[in-house]
């Protein structure tokens, strides 16, 4: 962990074109300080891969909103009509994953795993174009990894070393996100002293955390 | 009683003791009202929380807890937080014992399509594709038909959710099971008669001698 | 969660010929009194997967000294002696795993993938009769998930509805065995009411434990 | 200074403060004494501990706290426990800035063989194979010879552990680092020569103009 950054700098990191992973569930859990920050300075023709796209005015709806995404992987967005809108009007790409083959897309890309074999999405839209394979008497959807050069993560709590925890349905993709970006920079709530998380508490190790977002002033 | 109050009662019956279930958005939510907390029932909010509970008192709601709809809940005693990937290692390893989701269609097949109208609503199938593919029981919770236009049909002209068969369709008219040879009816509203069922049916049925009335007492306690 | 059981009743369970994920690493985490109830009752035939078969006297090493197991699929059999004489003397058989590719395969099976794509063991012995797959341009080695009749843990903590922690390096491999034992049971060291265990603290839930040891009397 | 804490000392050089290392049991688990708490190094014990600390005092050990051999520890100050899903995706996943293991054999290929005595020693490879396939840099640290046999060969009679080419080799008597070219060497023990070096070697060895002595200072504080 490299140490705390103002969400400016944060931002400053984050070229145009990058992919970024943001956690959050319908914006529970979402960096919304650092999502600002890149508001402001208006980083364009982002990728964002998330469960969903949240609502106006919240999360990554932001910097849908602010048009800086080009294209969007992810699970659902039903509930922001204007990346629906942006998606008809030719201003993003969006591919449609189902949610558990996301998560587990993202967590193969994190551990060094070659790809995903699901049940999941076979026989429907999702199988068009994608290798299967036939393992243990059943069909198996091939997903391939992901990775992306940012993961942005919102927190609940982070030590001085980047040791994380969550707080509840806060936690969703988060955890798994940690492990897939290039460079990890994390939103805690509150920043406390090593050791106030115990090691059995630690939900992300502070070494996959390479910045920290600091304190809200 | 209104019909989705009729749907969700019916629902609750199938709900087993101790069990861990995934209830969709929308009508299916209303089922949780009729599941008495003697049953000792787990609800998943995919999103990542086991032991999902009512509304929260107002002025109560925490912002780090929250339903899939992203409505505020509140977690019963004995709740577990978990993250996205053990939310659905649950859904796909066959650990949730029931699934209840609503439908855009329902086909002969017993194949369910819920989550695509082409070129009018492309929301993403958020869990939906997981929850039928990998949930030990799938129930579909709906209106038997939607703007005059029966729900169950021969054969989905919307993109299917799954190759799998569901395993019991509820609307306000009937129970349907579907089965190898087909849709099979199995209970009927309080009150109407089998011919309005297949009236309101553009799929064939399979009508038994006998199609009982639903049993709308909620779970048993 | 059905309840708990003493370590006889819950030997019973158990068949001959019986298929065994069992927690712990070289005995630390393993459930020692389930343990010391199979050995009583002399359940014979038994698979053992975990990632070592311990020493002679602790965890996984009783059962191997009273000859009651079979089949081990293990990462590490080095520090227990009796298992290398029993196999050389073919009283039992070994399928030696990468650790890493053991817990993966586990969960695999736990969490309804095809199988597992990794990089580790190619080129090795490891990869000999076994399908490989090109994807993303690497060669990657395709190992089965692995599933058994029963999972036998060792936890810290467990609450009335089975929600289980473990303590520090005694987790191990136990919560990713949780989730593909057909039959889960568990020996935590205390029983605590609900509510003692918080949601985040939660490393097991409850709904994947079929079966709590009773106290230690 | 013996054999062992010469090798342990020069491996801790390799160290970059603030980085995740792995250290194998027996000779790569003395290099930690040589690396300053001032570096910030978090070891990782692949068994679930990030932050590995030396042995408990006396009487305060705890059970549920030990490394990869089985044997007490502590940890320091920021360390997280984890399971071994975790663990090995750290690992296998690339998380892993170094890893330091034993070595029965290195080849000219730079393949490394540590698991396997075929009829002799048959203790399976724990997490080596997924060690060497998957941290970022691979350091083997090993006494040069064994029972008067060179270890660094040709090409190796032992099973590999990973196809691999490991970074760097550091012996009792040479630092050597496999490159596409073969085995380049790179420094010298104290008081050894190159004609030592070589003579004590099967494999063939690039030798540079000028080999320096290995630094012994330890870990860069």
């Amino acid at each position: 962990m490299k140490g705390a950054l103002k969400p400016e700098a944060a931002a400053e990191l984050i070229g145009e074109g990058a992919s970024l992973l943001v956690g959050g569930f319908m914006a529970v859990g979402s960096p919304e300080r650092l999502i600002d920050a890149i508001v402001a300075r208006g980083t364009k023709n982002l990728t964002i891969i998330a469960n969903d796209t949240a609502m106006p005015g919240r999360g990554i709806g932001k910097l849908i909103s602010a048009g800086l995404v080009r294209h969007v992987i992810a699970s659902h967005i039903g509930l922001n009509p204007e990346t629906q809108a942006k998606m008809i009007a030719g201003e993003l790409t969006c591919e449609l994953v189902p949610q558990g083959t996301l998560v587990e897309r993202i967590r193969a890309g994190g551990v060094g795993l070659g790809g995903v074999l699901t049940q999941t999405g076979l026989g429907t839209e999702v199988e068009q174009g994608k290798p299967t394979i036939e393992l243990g008497g059943k069909r198996w959807l091939i997903e391939a990894p992901i990775t992306a050069d940012f993961a942005l993560l919102g927190a609940w709590q982070a030590d001085y070393v980047g040791n994380l925890n969550y707080m509840l349905t806060a936690q969703n993709f988060n955890p798994i996100m940690a492990l897939a970006g290039q460079t990890v920079i994390a939103e805690p709530e509150s920043i406390v002293p090593v050791g106030v998380i115990a090691p059995d508490a630690v939900r992300t190790p502070g070494v996959l955390v390479d910045h920290l977002l600091i304190r809200a002033s | 009683m209104d019909a989705k109050e009729r749907v969700a009662r019916r629902v609750a019956r199938e709900i087993k003791p101790g069990t861990l279930v995934n209830l969709g958005i929308g009508l299916p939510s209303l089922v949780a009202n009729y599941v008495p907390a003697s049953l000792g029932v787990f609800f998943q909010a995919e999103n990542g929380v086991i032991g999902l509970g009512a509304r929260p008192p107002e002025g109560m709601e925490d912002r780090h807890l929250t339903d899939a709809g992203g409505g505020f809940v509140t977690a019963v005693p004995g709740a577990a937080a978990i993250d996205s990937a053990m939310s659905f290692g649950l859904i796909r390893g066959g650990h949730l014992d029931m699934t209840v989701l609503g439908g855009l269609q329902v086909d002969e097949r017993g194949h369910l399509a819920n989550w695509k109208v082409p070129g009018k609503m492309v929301p993403g199938m958020g869990g939906a594709m997981d929850l039928v593919t990998g949930a030990a029981r799938v129930i579909v919770a709906m209106q038997h038909a939607a703007k005059g236009q029966s729900k169950i049909v021969p054969r989905c002209t919307l993109p299917v959710t799954a190759l799998r068969r569901v395993d019991l369709i509820v609307t306000d008219l009937a129970v349907i099971e579907p089965s190898e040879d087909g849709l099979l009816l199995k209970e009927r509203a309080p009150g109407v008669t089998i011919a309005e069922i297949v009236d309101a049916t553009e799929a064939i049925l399979i009508v038994p001698d006998s199609v009982p009335e639903m049993d709308l007492a909620g779970g048993k306690p």
